[in-house]
């Protein structure tokens, strides 16, 4: 398998020129491989799990929001912007032919303002910590990984806002985003567009060659990613999950069952509250029943 | 008596040969177990090698060989080697391999592992002038006399230019006439033009392929080159070898342009490579490599003064020239090109500066009429601008600076043989219809306006002192041997004129010697600068002189009498009282042959050069055998003149320009052979309108690569790019210094074409001056149009 | 002299790329190729695939049936100068820019540097050596050239030679234009083009003659 | 490996003779497959090295696609017909001169008569950079060096780049546009039908091809439909030599008459984007109306609206505009 493709200079020097296409495949092969074995392990490995039992006198309101209306908002604009990037990239590799270079920048630029909104909105808005692996998540991820391996004995803390599965895979998705809009910006900057002409000689040929692999690097890393991703948001067993993405509460007793209060502090209200709550101004409505408790206990 | 044969149409002999697909060119010639040389090539401006790997190359079947710089004879800087480990332009040679044939050379270049370190280079004369401008060379960017130096203008050099205009710092050269100043402040009109000239290649048709193999401590080498002695004594030079131990041939030569003056540098190579692996070597030379070592024209950037009185006598002519040097300098243009500009306007003051700057470009060389057909293209619209306002015609503006033939030119106030400009001006004007036709300068019809133009050139038309060599055998026939070579100029059959005529035979009874050294030729003129005529048509009267004085005392001696009283007509020697008392020349050669001595080559002069000795000692007994120097004298320098005249057609809607019809008037002394003449004179003003017209020479900036090398990309001119419509004549006013009176004419042509073509473009727009070459579609219609330049005033390389 | 390092020192070895080398396939164009290849492609460099052409041609060159060897990407050009010994066919550019290496394919005129060897197999073949006659007598081409007194170097005249053949058969009764375009695919840097056209010209009146 | 040019690399060597087996060795090789007609654009790419195919296959033998034929609804011109021949046909001469004209035109006599009609409009584009064997994005790279501000791109594109800014070099691309040509591709899987300007493959979608063919597909003929038979044409050339050039820029117009107003008309211009363009809103635009120079001023600079010139180009924006303003006066009754 070739990893990186090669070219020579005006001057005959080698130079790297981004990563092999073998590497789109790698990245379909795992995402592809890893959702038929998690499919496999839990049909036949993983203990059935039962719904969990709902206790309607914590005081606590039948639904618990989890993702206010910006976020989710936020959330899917992001997913769109990425599959488009996505398709754009990679359908053309596949034979699939159509002008894509003005879809997939436009596209570029889109998700960049959205990721910057949301740095900003995550720091000043949101608890950074709900994000924040701490010994309870890793804890809990050593525990997940014993029941996978068999042992159903081992101890799993419950989880704060976000089980430690969800915060590893926000971090690789960052990472890889991040990577992509770097380089990819940089890359803008060879293309004639509306603000700027093309020039390719503001780097030397070889420094270009390191942004297009890296760029090929996050691209063929997001296809990974998202294919995980969307298999689970469509797994029944995970479907409270999608919906609190799409409705932004999640049942009492799944909170009751996965989360721990003392990490993330859901503040008691009755259901008329959480209407009120739920309405289209996520954010206030966020504020109005949840109030993640400041640090991890 | 035999009618003369100088001022016939004479098929040359080697005429059969060519059309007959018998004439053997370099290439043409195979020798058993001949292998095939192939060369790699820089593939960056200016690098040094660092590390060469080529086992897996050497290791291949059917390779037979490496050379590498290493292995061909040094060369002191800023000398050109034919290999080299720091190239100093894209393309220049580094190594060759020999294989059993180029299918597999060529596979081995490509599996040869080479490392390059770049080196800074650069493209633009202007920007190696530059305070921290980079150098072509590690060892400096011009040349002062004869030492490597490094010249930086200051900032303040290039502050002080206004927009558009080229800065004027220190000089590399400067000589003066009168007081330019003073010149200025004389004049009614002053013109000062900020001008570009593009480099271009030679692109001869035949690329420099050359095979040598050696046999008995001889080299033999088939080359193509333009004069064959010359050559001889080059290759020799450079193997520093006996000239004897080089067998050289060169029968035919597929055209030079200047650019094969002696060989080539690159001719070397297979001669050493041959030596290093004992086979026979054919280096083929293909379009793609003769691109970059086939030298080429060095391009200026110019700004140039002049001050005209009223009456539009030029009072005052001040330029300053820089001259894309190529990496290994080689050739003065710009300079010449003042001394070109002196001797055609005559200003009554000037002042002349220039710096050859080294460029990473291919190198430069001469390139028919060198410095002149650059300034003449650039100068000849500034007279028209000049004419037209101060209201004076412009022939006429140019008749009034026309030179006289007592004209002390230059800054060593030179003289010639002869001028007679101002004879052509008069007669190509009547036959062109220039009042007729420059009635309709800027008429419009349809989308095309009409442009007049004109174009007066002069370059240097011969030289003297070289030998004269031939045998009078015994079958009656006269063996004229030429130590010239045979570019296409005819020059070897027409300068051999000149004795047969002495001799007074039929040219059936002449038989032209020439092109390989081993048939014993005498020392001649390099076949450059248009030299070989004048030089030659006396050397050749020389040797028909001797001949026939030989003659003469053979018959006095047999026959009585003293050899005064013999003449020599239809291949007899007789007595003029009673031509029936004679001897055939038969009989003579016979008789010479028994005599010995000085009649039969065993003693020759002492003036002769050591190769015509040689040549006349291999020819010793053979016949009649003559050989003579050319001591006729001679004052002042040689030059002829073409005048051109031409009508375009402008297309305001495209910038396509049409060339509608060419006139062309030489002052090139006695007409030798007036086909040949005609030819000489239309093929060199053509090449001069491509010039002005289409040829291109194109770098990338940033990566410092050549694009215009191929021959579509090069535009040289083809068929349909020439007026169908042309015709030409002579003056032909004998030139007082030579005993038949002709000069040379393959420089003075060029410059004609593309005045004539830049001065009748400039017409069509109008009297705007571009002041740049090429004049293409683009450049003009960016003009009509009003849109920006294609090209800043002095962009170069574009 | 420098002290660039230099791997490799020659061997000095017989070669094995004699003229004939490999196999030679079997059945030069058989209209089964289709159905040969199921198997992976062939390795570059592997020997001849079957359906392939013969390297071992006979070719008909000025009316002579000459049996050669020629390599799958030689072209005409190289064939002629190489392998049959005609040189008169020039190489001014090998690519189409210069004309030189005008032959007559089938008394078409074409740039025999831009055109595989294999391609003209059957062809008839005309180079310039093919218009003299056996008694020595010129081609009534060559005769106008001679008369008008023909090139200067005259690298390109076998070239512009075989287009005024082809041009003469076409059209005997062209004018200065038409001679011109019929002629414009032919370079000569001498720019000897007022001559050439003169010389097309005669040789259309001489054809015309001879006719 | 060191660089090395004009010599040949060796590759394999078929000559079928059918279409199918034809297509069957292209598509058997795919990418490392050659159709070889005239060969004139082919040996250069071959010379240079820089494109080095495994399996050339020649189609000498396919006689079935030489020839002009005449058929129901108008003519069909087998695509290895050469463009001698289609610049001397009697019936195109008569009908479609607008193409005899362009074919006329094309480098020189000697190219003409081995150059074929498929060939001339499938050949690759004449870029110095690309065809230097730089890594641009037409090669496969990430960069176009020709656009770049220092480059030297007098001959490249005013309209339409996306990345590469090369243009069409062929003369009778706009000339089949302007007839509503029709171009019959047939490959593995069957035959397709394209019209003219569909054939030239735009950079946004694909940077590496020139046409729409896929690997294994071959052009085998072009029909020109009846319907534009014998409508007032127009063609025109601008090149700096007048033979072997390439076109700087070439225009062709073909224009049906209603009394002396235009009917219907078809305006392509090549050597101003990477493939020929065809002046649809220019047609839209004179629809109607009395051919005049003063029309034709109008479309020019209608033509040469959305022009972005580059560094050295400029000079096409108003050639373009005039050969457009020549199209249109040049079918003056």
């Amino acid at each position: 398998m070739e990893l990186w493709r090669r070219a020579v200079n005006p001057w005959n020097q080698e130079v790297l020129i981004g990563v092999s296409w073998d590497l789109m495949w790698a990245a379909i092969i795992v995402g592809g491989g890893f959702v038929v074995l998690h499919t496999l392990w839990a049909k036949f490995i993983a203990p059935a799990g039962a719904e969990p039992a709902d206790d309607a006198d914590s005081g606590l309101p039948g639904r618990i929001l989890r993702h206010a209306m910006s976020e989710r908002v936020f959330h899917w604009l992001m997913a769109v912007a990425m599959l488009v990037l996505l398709v754009t990239a990679f359908f053309p590799v596949l034979g699939i032919q159509f002008a894509w270079v003005t879809i997939h920048w436009v596209a570029g630029v889109i998700l960049t303002a959205l990721i910057a909104y949301h740095i900003v909105h995550a720091t000043f808005f949101q608890n950074l910590w709900t994000m924040w692996i701490d010994k309870h998540d890793i804890k809990a991820g050593v525990g997940e990984i014993k029941h996978i391996l068999g042992d159903h004995e081992a101890e799993v803390p419950r989880a704060g806002k976000y089980p430690v599965d969800h915060i590893l895979f926000h971090h690789s998705a960052a990472v890889a985003g991040l990577g992509a809009i770097a380089t990819g910006v940089l890359m803008m900057l060879r293309l004639e567009t509306p603000f700027w002409t093309a020039n390719p000689y503001m780097l030397a040929d070889s420094s270009w060659g390191v942004v297009y692999v890296l760029h090929g690097l996050s691209g063929v890393g997001l296809i990974t990613l998202t294919i995980t991703h969307i298999y689970f948001a469509i797994r029944p067993d995970k479907w409270w999950i999608t919906k609190s993405m799409i409705f932004g509460w999640i049942p009492r007793s799944y909170y009751l069952k996965g989360h721990d209060p003392a990490r993330w502090t859901v503040a008691g209200g009755d259901e008329a509250e959480l209407v009120t709550a739920g309405t289209p101004d996520g954010a206030s409505g966020g504020e109005a029943v949840t109030s993640d408790s400041g640090m991890p206990s | 008596m035999a009618e003369k044969l100088v001022g016939q149409d004479i098929a040359p002999p080697d005429l059969r040969a060519k059309i007959t697909g018998r004439a053997k060119y370099a290439e043409d010639f195979r020798v058993d177990g001949m292998l095939f040389a192939k060369l790699l090539l820089s593939p960056m401006p200016h690098c040094r090698v660092r590390r060469i790997d080529a086992s897996a190359a050497l290791a291949m079947d059917g390779v037979f060989g490496i050379l590498t710089a290493d292995d061909v004879p040094a060369v002191d800087a800023p000398g050109e080697a034919c290999l080299t480990n720091e190239p100093h332009y894209e393309g220049e040679p580094i190594l060759a391999v020999a294989a059993v044939d180029e299918t597999t050379a060529a596979d081995a270049i490509e599996a040869i592992k080479i490392d390059f370190e770049p080196l800074p280079f650069v493209l633009n004369p202007l920007d190696s002038l530059r305070p921290n401008g980079p150098n072509a060379r590690l060892d400096g960017n011009t040349r002062v006399g004869r030492e490597i130096a490094t010249i930086k203008w200051t900032e303040e050099d290039f502050a002080n230019a206004p927009e558009g205009t080229m800065p004027m710092g220190e000089a590399g050269a400067e000589w003066n006439v009168g007081d330019v100043e003073a010149g200025f402040a004389a004049a009614d009109l002053i013109i000062d033009e900020t001008m570009t000239h593009q480099s271009l290649t030679h692109h001869p048709l035949e690329p420099r392929s050359t095979m040598a193999y050696w046999q008995n401590g001889k080299l033999f080498m088939h080359t193509s080159t333009q004069s064959l002695a010359r050559t001889r004594a080059a290759v020799a030079g450079r193997l520093s070898m006996d000239i004897e131990d080089v067998v050289l041939v060169g029968e035919f030569c597929g055209g030079g342009f200047g650019s094969k003056i002696s060989g080539s540098t690159h001719m070397i190579i297979p001669a050493v490579l041959s030596q290093k692996i004992n086979r026979p070597v054919m280096m083929r030379i293909n379009r793609y490599e003769e691109t970059y070592i086939g030298r080429a024209r060095p391009g200026f950037q110019a700004q140039i003064k002049i001050g005209f009185r009223a009456d539009g006598r030029i009072t005052a002519m001040d330029m300053y020239i820089l001259n894309d040097g190529g990496p290994y300098g080689g050739s003065g243009d710009n300079m010449s090109a003042g001394s070109t500009a002196s001797l055609t306007y005559t200003p009554l003051n000037q002042r002349h500066r220039g710096v050859g700057v080294y460029t990473n470009t291919p190198p430069k060389a001469a390139q028919r009429g060198p410095g002149g057909a650059q300034i003449i293209g650039m100068l000849e619209p500034l007279m028209d601008k000049a004419a037209r306002e101060l209201g004076i015609d412009r022939l006429e503006i140019r008749r009034i600076n026309a030179p006289d033939p007592d004209v002390a030119y230059g800054p060593r106030g030179s003289t010639l043989t002869s001028v007679f400009v101002k004879e052509a001006i008069d007669k190509g004007a009547e036959m062109f219809g220039w009042d007729d036709r420059i009635a309709r300068s800027g008429e419009r019809n349809g989308s095309k306006v009409t442009g007049i133009g004109m174009g007066v050139s002069p370059y240097t038309a011969g030289s003297s002192g070289f030998d004269g060599l031939l045998v009078i055998r015994a079958d009656g026939r006269v063996y004229i041997h030429q130590g010239i070579g045979n570019l296409g100029t005819h020059s070897i059959a027409d300068t051999a004129r000149a004795a047969a005529d002495v001799l007074g035979v039929v040219w059936e009874d002449v038989e032209v010697v020439w092109g390989d050294s081993s048939k014993h030729v005498p020392w001649s003129s390099v076949q450059a600068g248009s030299q070989t005529t004048f030089a030659h048509t006396r050397a050749n009267h020389a040797v028909g002189t001797a001949a026939k004085r030989l003659l003469q005392e053979i018959a006095a001696r047999d026959l009585g009498g003293s050899p005064g009283d013999y003449d020599t007509a239809d291949g007899r020697v007789f007595r003029r009282s009673s031509p029936s008392t004679g001897m055939s020349f038969a009989r003579a050669a016979t008789r010479a042959m028994e005599l010995g001595g000085r009649y039969s080559g065993e003693e020759v002069d002492d003036d002769l050069n050591d190769m015509t000795k040689a040549a006349a000692a291999g020819l010793a007994g053979q016949g009649l055998v003559a050989a003579a120097k050319d001591n006729y004298p001679r004052e002042g320098g040689v030059q002829s003149w073409v005048v051109g005249f031409a009508e375009v057609e402008l297309d305001v809607e495209t910038g396509v320009v049409d060339v509608v019809h060419y006139t062309a008037v030489s002052d090139c002394g006695t007409i030798l052979h007036p086909r040949s003449l005609g030819g000489q004179i239309f093929g060199g003003s053509i090449q001069g309108m491509g010039i002005a017209r289409s040829q291109k020479w194109v770098f990338d900036p940033v990566w410092g690569v050549s694009f215009a090398k191929r021959l579509y990309t090069a535009r040289p001119p083809g068929m349909l790019d020439v007026p169908i419509d042309m015709q030409w004549a002579a003056v032909e006013i004998p030139d007082p210094q030579s005993p038949v009176g002709a000069k040379g004419i393959g420089e003075p042509c060029v410059g004609a074409g593309s005045a004539a073509l830049t001065s009748a473009i400039a017409d069509a727009l109008g009297g705007k001056c571009l002041c740049r070459t090429p004049l293409t579609a683009d450049v003009l219609l960016a003009e009509i149009e009003g849109r920006p330049p294609a090209y800043g005033p002095l962009d170069l390389h574009v | 002299m420098s002290d660039v390092e230099i791997i490799g020192t020659p061997e000095r070895r017989v070669t094995r790329r004699t003229f004939i080398m490999g196999v030679i396939a079997t059945g030069a164009t058989t209209s089964s190729v289709g159905y040969l290849f199921r198997g992976s492609k062939p390795l570059l460099g592997a020997t001849a695939v079957q359906g392939s052409v013969e390297r071992l041609v006979t070719l008909s060159v000025n009316g002579q049936q000459r049996r050669v060897d020629v390599l799958k990407q030689e072209t005409l050009a190289m064939t002629l100068r190489y392998k049959l010994g005609l040189t008169g066919t020039k190489l001014g550019c090998d690519r189409a820019e210069c004309g030189a290496c005008t032959v007559l394919i089938d008394g078409v005129p074409s740039y025999a540097c831009s055109v595989l060897t294999q391609t003209v197999r059957g062809q008839e073949i005309t180079t310039i050596e093919g218009l003299e006659s056996a008694d020595g007598t010129l081609h009534p081409v060559q005769q106008a050239v001679m008369d008008e007194g023909g090139f200067q170097c005259a690298f390109c005249a076998p070239g512009f030679i075989m287009s005024m053949v082809a041009m003469v058969e076409a059209n005997p009764t062209p004018t200065k234009e038409e001679a011109a375009h019929a002629l414009s695919g032919n370079l000569c840097r001498c720019a000897d083009y007022n001559k050439i056209l003169t010389s097309a010209m005669r040789a259309a009146e001489y054809s015309r003659q001879q006719a | 490996m060191a660089v090395i040019r004009d010599m040949i690399p060796a590759f394999e060597l078929f000559q079928p003779t059918s279409v199918g087996d034809a297509i069957n060795l292209l598509d058997h090789y795919g990418e490392d497959g050659w159709a070889l007609s005239g060969g004139l654009d082919s040996f250069d790419w071959f010379k240079d090295r820089i494109k080095r195919p495994v399996a050339v296959v020649d189609l000498v033998n396919l006689d079935a696609l030489r020839g002009v034929r005449e058929t129901d609804d108008g003519v069909e011109i087998g695509a290895l017909t050469t463009i001698t021949e289609v610049a001397n046909s009697p019936v195109i001469t008569a009908s479609y001169s607008v193409l005899s004209d362009a074919a006329s035109g094309v480098a020189t006599p000697q190219i003409r008569n081995r150059g074929t009609l498929g060939g001339n409009l499938s050949q690759d584009t004449r870029c110095w950079y690309y065809r230097g064997g730089w890594p641009c994005y037409r090669a496969g790279g990430n960069t176009c060096y020709a656009s770049a501000p220092t480059a030297m791109n007098r001959e490249h594109c005013i309209l339409g780049s996306s990345r590469c800014v090369a243009v069409n070099p062929s003369d009778t691309a706009s000339a089949l546009i302007a007839l509503d040509a029709q171009f019959v591709i047939q490959g593995p899987r069957g035959e397709r039908v394209v019209a003219a300007e569909d054939y030239f493959m735009r950079p946004s979608v694909d940077i590496e091809r020139m046409t729409v063919l896929k690997p294994g597909e071959l052009l085998t003929a072009i029909r020109l439909p009846a319907r534009w038979a014998g409508a007032r044409f127009y063609f025109e050339k601008v090149e700096d030599r007048k033979a072997w050039d390439f076109a700087l820029m070439t225009v062709a117009s073909a224009i049906r008459m209603n009394g002396n107003s235009i009917e219907e008309s078809r305006l392509a211009v090549n050597g101003v984007a990477p493939y020929p363009v065809r002046l649809g809103s220019i047609e839209a635009l004179i629809e109607g109306q009395v051919p005049s120079d003063a029309l034709g001023e109008k479309a020019g600079l209608l033509a040469v609206e959305k022009a972005q010139p580059l560094r050295h180009n400029d000079f096409k924006v108003p050639l373009m505009k005039n050969l457009v303003r020549r199209a249109i006066r040049g079918t003056e009754a």
